[in-house]
């Protein structure tokens, strides 16, 4: 997944080719039209969808990895290991994202790494809770007291039974966390505190596009509606996991 | 006198985090390029000033001491001096926080006021086929709407075309109340967009919970109405989530408040941060971001209060086995 | 351990009793500044000997559970004594006494891990002591486990899953089955088999006919019953169902408030029960 | 008189995403105003399903698919939103399972029973109606949350609200299985003594034979989604006339002499997906012959019972089915002589 986000900056073209006049409205030959420049802004959308969901989805990879080890931990052992991760989570989780986000970005200074280090430590909170809460559930489960008193070693359990059962979990929260990178990344490099041009990202465009927008709307129009269908389809793919995972009954009032 | 050592803790707890949020803010500030004295004074600070400084924080004394020489001056309400307006910060801060504060209790209440009765409704309508569909595609549509976007499209709208409203033209409400709403419903619904189908969805699961209870079966077998049932047993059983939720999202719209008080250009806290990051004024981003999360953990412990009033039984959550 | 006369009356005396609790308090607390107790276990005594099954009963609330939990090394007492075979501590010793103590639980729809088959599940602690016996080297425990750990170790496992199958009752199929294809009855026998597949040598049943249906309980009763007789384990029998107890259990306790109020042979308790509370249990039956 | 419950050949499936589940298999009965009915069934008998029909409670995946239910004279499958609706709060009451989960937790005890009176309870009227329910200090469990109670405490506030309403006809599905024994015999006679006060019928679902025949008048014993034995509860206990009440009798630990082995029921109950060819017991009957696979039984008179089975008077006649100990007196409490055995 992560090397298809990676070749896909390098279809349609060289995104940095002035192909012709500037702030041109969408036409046969630049279907999107052109940016401030002149670079044609179908290149320049793929590059930036890459290099978005790209670094997203590492940062995700890096959260869904610390998530987990850290929150079966947790919920498995309980007691002091538990308070120390969740008092740690907490205080991530007391910085809301974007702050957190400007934070980081300052203290790192702004850039690539800035906006994945932003992403891993906005969703980090948001994963290790449910992970946690899942693995503590699962751990009170018949299933691993009967290994416990069979002997069976702790990294064993771990691995052979709360992990494979708070994977679900993991799941949804993974496709949830890579919604709210993305939407981390957008807003940093919008605030020119992320990616920074003349690479292309989401936010990077929709920012360019946003200086433009009086003169020419397709610039932001453009990069906006793709961000968008993004999100939302990871939304619904993790309402439809969640689902799957935890269906839910249904009553009426009648 | 369960309820009291709960208290205790709560409280605990709460300032525990609030020294850890301190400390990392500390630390970002003493690991930032050009260093702490830079930091506060700005680059071209006289050495007088650089001289007050350094006796002030202590700076030849241990990293622990200047922490401590720090919060006390943070507490104290000094959050040092602008570099670019070389004023003192908390000035600046507080004569900006009306501003932001005004976006983000209009953006509440459409979240109170639209977001919970929208979400009532979808769970209440929802059928085990998949009837609320709509309800679930729009909020999740609302979810997927970042302010960076929908924000650019709506000033780009109000800006070139005439639609009875205009972009910028802050006016403080005490000068003139009708322009300074006509100046913030724009930024204010924007910033509503988020946090009303937040808010629907959050509603909607906490009351499609409640509806499966056997107190809500027990209701309808009393044969009482569905409008009887969801103001007597449903609202409020179903308020703990939507509490919670809230007040997250109060202080994640004074996170998104940065993002549309820089696009409207309002004079508000988050466009002051966002200029303060851009011209490496980082004063002004502690304090803003130290400001931002002490919010957010007292409104922490004012949902838990709320939370526990809402419902007597304190929550006791699973915590792993006690072997 | 004798297994053919199926009650323990011949091995009483013959060892020391497998597992002793010597006034046994469990206190949990609560609070921050004042500390609540709650007593959940009082000066429990309990003795359980060889071939043996001890029932206990009593109300929820009662220190049953605690007994249990305590009686497998997952809850250390406060105060008192807990002796394996006359060897003080469970817990610390896990991995030295694999396979030869084992749980069967209330639950059915947890007592097997929902995303392992059912051959997996009742190989697991075969595993675990197999591993251990390894290690240590120990033939006696070798001649126990079967003659699998002299092949290798999966042929052998997959063969002593299919005989313990067998002996619950159930195809060798169902190995290949996942737990939400069986009915609650089947996953109690499997959860039988796994806890039964290292021979061990003490077994706790802690409510785990409970959930099931009237028709189906008796089967697993007997089930356990029949096994006991040829296995020879000593068992701890814990249930709030008198009727489930007084039919496997060879002495009988029963719990109220954190203390044994009445022990006594089962057929003097059908018989004669001393207690007044004892009584009571048995008028509500 | 007529008869206040009469259920007609009622089927009910539920819907799943991958197949659909028949809970009720074409049940009959019938229930007299005033009279004491228990329904006796395992797991997936179809008793829980049969309770929330009457007060037409499914899930919303359930459905009527066949035959008629109708509470005096009414078609609850037929009747309008609001008909139904007054048909629960007039002439039926209902308590669960779960005392202290049908119990609103965010809702003092007082305020909730206040409510089910209809706003018409003063704080005397509250507290008279927890008295009722032999609660002791009612003032003080008015004011208590309902997690601050015991269970059968939670039961009884249940009950009282239940009872408000003197409905003509009480379900109780499963009321006392999550009630420590001490408490499930008083819990009962509060049940009971209310409903004779009130004139109340009872349906009591419940999995526990013998508890049921020592308070009802009658039993019906529920099997794969339809009653396959229906009699007085004395000579449904004494002389089961299908096999499978049979059965369930000689499986219950409680009911076995010292030393004698539970005669358990081989298998496991069914789950229907459609309507049953034969006999849905067949395949565990020790008794079956060709005919039960294939052939739905029809209802047959043996003594007093009415009997879903091919050979119900074949076997009447030869005794095949074990006789039992006959149930103690109903209503009361039985007291054990110390010495003798109980059943």
């Amino acid at each position: 997944m992560v090397a298809a986000f990676g070749s896909m900056a390098n279809l349609g073209g060289d995104p940095a080719e002035l192909a012709g006049a500037r702030l041109q409205p969408p036409s046969p030959e630049h279907w999107l039209g052109t940016d401030h420049l002149g670079r044609s802004l179908v290149p320049r959308l793929l590059e930036g969808v890459g290099v978005t969901l790209l670094l997203s989805s590492i940062a995700v990879l890096a959260t869904a990895v610390l998530s987990t080890a850290l929150g079966i931990l947790a919920g498995y052992a309980g007691g002091a290991l538990n308070d120390l991760v969740m008092r740690l989570v907490e205080l991530l989780y007391a910085f809301p994202s974007i702050v957190l986000a400007i934070l980081v970005a300052a203290v790192v200074g702004p850039g690539r790494p800035a906006a994945m280090a932003a992403i891993v430590l906005v969703t980090i909170p948001l994963m290790t809770r449910l992970v946690r809460a899942a693995s503590a559930a699962v751990s009170q489960r018949d299933y691993v007291t009967s290994a416990i008193v069979s002997g069976v070693r702790l990294p064993k359990i771990l691995v052979r039974h709360v992990l494979p059962n708070v994977s679900g979990t993991i799941a949804v929260q993974g496709t949830y966390a890579l919604s709210v990178g993305i939407l981390v990344e957008g807003g940093l490099s919008f605030l020119g505190l992320g990616v920074q041009p003349p690479q292309a990202s989401l936010g990077v465009l929709i920012q360019e596009g946003g200086v433009y927008m009086v003169a020419a709307p397709w610039l932001i129009i453009a990069p906006g509606v793709v961000l968008i269908l993004a999100i939302l389809s990871i939304n619904v793919v993790g309402d439809g996991l969640r689902d799957r995972f935890e269906p839910r009954e249904t009553r009426s009032l009648r | 006198m369960r309820l009291f050592s709960w208290w205790i803790r709560r409280a605990l707890g709460a300032a525990a985090t609030l020294v850890g949020v301190s400390i990392l803010v500390f630390l970002a500030l003493r690991a930032m390029p050009g260093g702490f004295a830079e930091t506060i004074l700005g680059p071209f600070a006289s050495e007088e000033q650089q001289r007050e400084l350094a006796q002030r924080y202590g700076l030849d004394d241990s990293a622990l001491a200047q922490y401590w020489l720090w919060l006390q001056a943070a507490l104290g309400g000094d959050f040092g001096t602008s570099m670019i307006s070389q004023e003192p910060v908390a000035d600046e801060l507080s004569s900006r926080l009306p501003v932001t504060g005004q976006l983000a209790v209009m953006a509440v209440l459409a979240a109170v006021f639209i977001g919970v009765p929208l979400g009532v409704l979808t769970a209440v309508r929802a059928r085990a086929d998949g009837g609320g569909t709509v309800g679930r595609l729009l909020s999740g549509l609302g979810v997927s709407l970042p302010e960076f976007v929908l924000g650019s499209i709506v000033v780009f709208l109000f800006s070139r075309y005439a639609l009875g409203l205009s972009v910028g033209g802050y006016v403080p409400f005490g000068d003139d109340p009708a322009a300074n709403l006509r100046a913030m419903i724009l930024p204010a619904a924007v910033l509503s967009v988020f946090a009303i189908s937040a808010t629907a969805r959050t509603t909607r699961d906490a009351v499609l919970n409640v509806l499966v209870e056997p107190y809500v079966t027990a209701a309808v077998a009393r044969g009482e109405s569905p409008a009887f049932i969801i103001r007597h047993h449903i609202l409020r059983n179903a308020a703990a989530p939507v509490v919670v939720l809230i007040t997250t999202i109060t202080a994640y719209l004074l996170g998104g408040a940065i993002i549309v008080e820089y696009l409207f250009n309002l004079p508000g806290i988050g466009s002051y941060v966002v200029q303060a990051v851009g011209r490496r004024d980082y004063a002004v981003v502690q304090a803003g971001v130290l400001l931002a999360a002490a919010v957010f953990i007292v409104l922490n412990v004012v949902a838990d209060l709320l939370v526990g009033l809402i419902d007597p039984r304190l929550g006791v959550t699973a915590t792993g086995r006690q072997t | 351990m004798s297994g053919e006369d199926g009650h323990p009356g011949g091995d009483v005396g013959a060892g020391p009793p497998v597992l002793e609790l010597d006034e046994v308090s469990v206190v949990f607390s609560s609070g921050l500044f004042r500390r609540e107790h709650v007593h959940a276990m009082r000066d429990v005594s309990l003795r359980i000997e060889p071939g043996e099954t001890l029932g206990v009963v009593g109300e929820s609330g009662s220190g049953k559970t605690t007994t249990g939990m305590v009686a497998l090394g997952l809850q250390r007492p406060t105060s008192g004594a807990v002796r394996f075979e006359g060897v003080p501590g469970v817990a610390k010793r896990r991995r030295g006494l694999a396979g030869s103590i084992q749980v069967v639980l209330q639950h059915p729809q947890w007592s097997l891990d929902p995303r392992m088959r059912v051959g997996d599940s009742v190989a697991e602690p075969f595993g675990a002591a197999t591993h251990r016996t390894r290690n240590e080297g120990d033939v006696e425990r070798d001649r126990r486990v079967g003659a699998a750990t002299h092949r290798t170790r999966d042929v052998g496992a997959a063969e002593a899953v299919r005989v313990m199958l067998e002996e619950v009752g159930l195809e060798p199929s169902f190995a290949e089955r996942y737990p939400h294809e069986l009915s609650g009855g089947q996953r109690q026998r499997v959860a039988i088999a796994r806890a039964l597949i290292t021979r061990p040598r003490f077994v706790v049943f802690d409510e785990a006919v409970s959930a099931l249906d009237v028709s189906v309980q008796a089967q697993i009763l007997n089930l356990i019953k029949d096994l006991q007789a040829e296995f020879g384990f000593s068992a701890l029998f814990i249930s709030h169902d008198l009727g489930a107890v007084r039919y496997v259990a060879h002495r009988i306790a029963v719990m109220r408030h954190g203390e044994v109020v009445e022990t006594a042979e089962t057929e003097t308790f059908y018989a004669n029960p001393s207690h007044e509370y004892s009584r009571q249990l048995l008028e509500a039956l | 008189m007529n008869p206040f419950l009469v259920v007609d050949n009622l089927a009910v499936d539920y819907e799943a995403p991958d197949r659909r589940v028949r809970a009720l298999d074409g049940v009959d009965l019938t229930v007299e105003p005033g009279e004491t009915v228990g329904i006796v069934g395992e797991s997936g008998s179809g008793k829980s399903t049969l309770g929330s029909a009457v007060g037409r409670l499914l899930p919303q995946n359930a459905q009527s698919v066949a035959g008629t239910m109708s509470v005096d004279g009414e078609e609850v499958f037929g009747l309008s939103i609001g008909g139904m609706r007054r048909l629960r709060r007039e002439r039926l009451g209902f308590i669960f399972q779960d005392p202290i989960g049908s119990l609103d937790p965010t809702k003092r005890v007082g305020a909730q029973l206040k409510l089910a009176l209809r706003g018409r309870g003063s704080a005397p009227d509250v507290a008279r109606h927890l008295e009722r329910v032999k609660l002791p200090d009612p003032r003080r469990v008015a004011r208590a949350y309902p997690h601050q109670l015991s269970g059968g405490m939670a039961q009884r506030v249940a009950i009282a609200i239940a009872m408000a309403s003197e409905p003509e006809l009480l379900v109780a599905d499963e009321p006392t299985a999550a009630l420590d024994s001490q408490v499930r015999d008083d819990v009962l006679s509060v049940v009971f003594t209310l409903a004779a006060e009130a004139g109340s019928g009872i349906l009591w679902l419940s999995h526990d034979l013998a508890a049921v025949g020592r308070r009802c008048a009658r039993v019906a014993v529920m099997y794969g989604g339809r009653v396959v034995e229906d009699g007085p509860a004395a000579e449904v206990l004494a002389r089961p006339a299908h096999p499978y009440t049979d059965a369930l009798a000689g499986s219950a630990p409680a009911a076995a002499a010292p030393g004698e082995r539970l005669q358990p029921v081989p298998g496991r109950p069914p789950v229907l997906t459609g309507p049953s060819p034969g006999c849905a017991f067949a395949d565990r009957c020790r008794f079956a012959v060709q005919r039960c696979a294939v052939e739905r039984p029809r209802p047959v008179r043996v003594r007093t019972q009415d009997v879903l089975c091919h050979r119900a008077a074949e076997l009447a006649e030869s005794g095949a089915l074990a006789a039992h100990a006959p149930p103690p007196s109903r209503m009361a409490p039985v007291p054990v002589p110390v010495g003798e055995e109980t059943t």
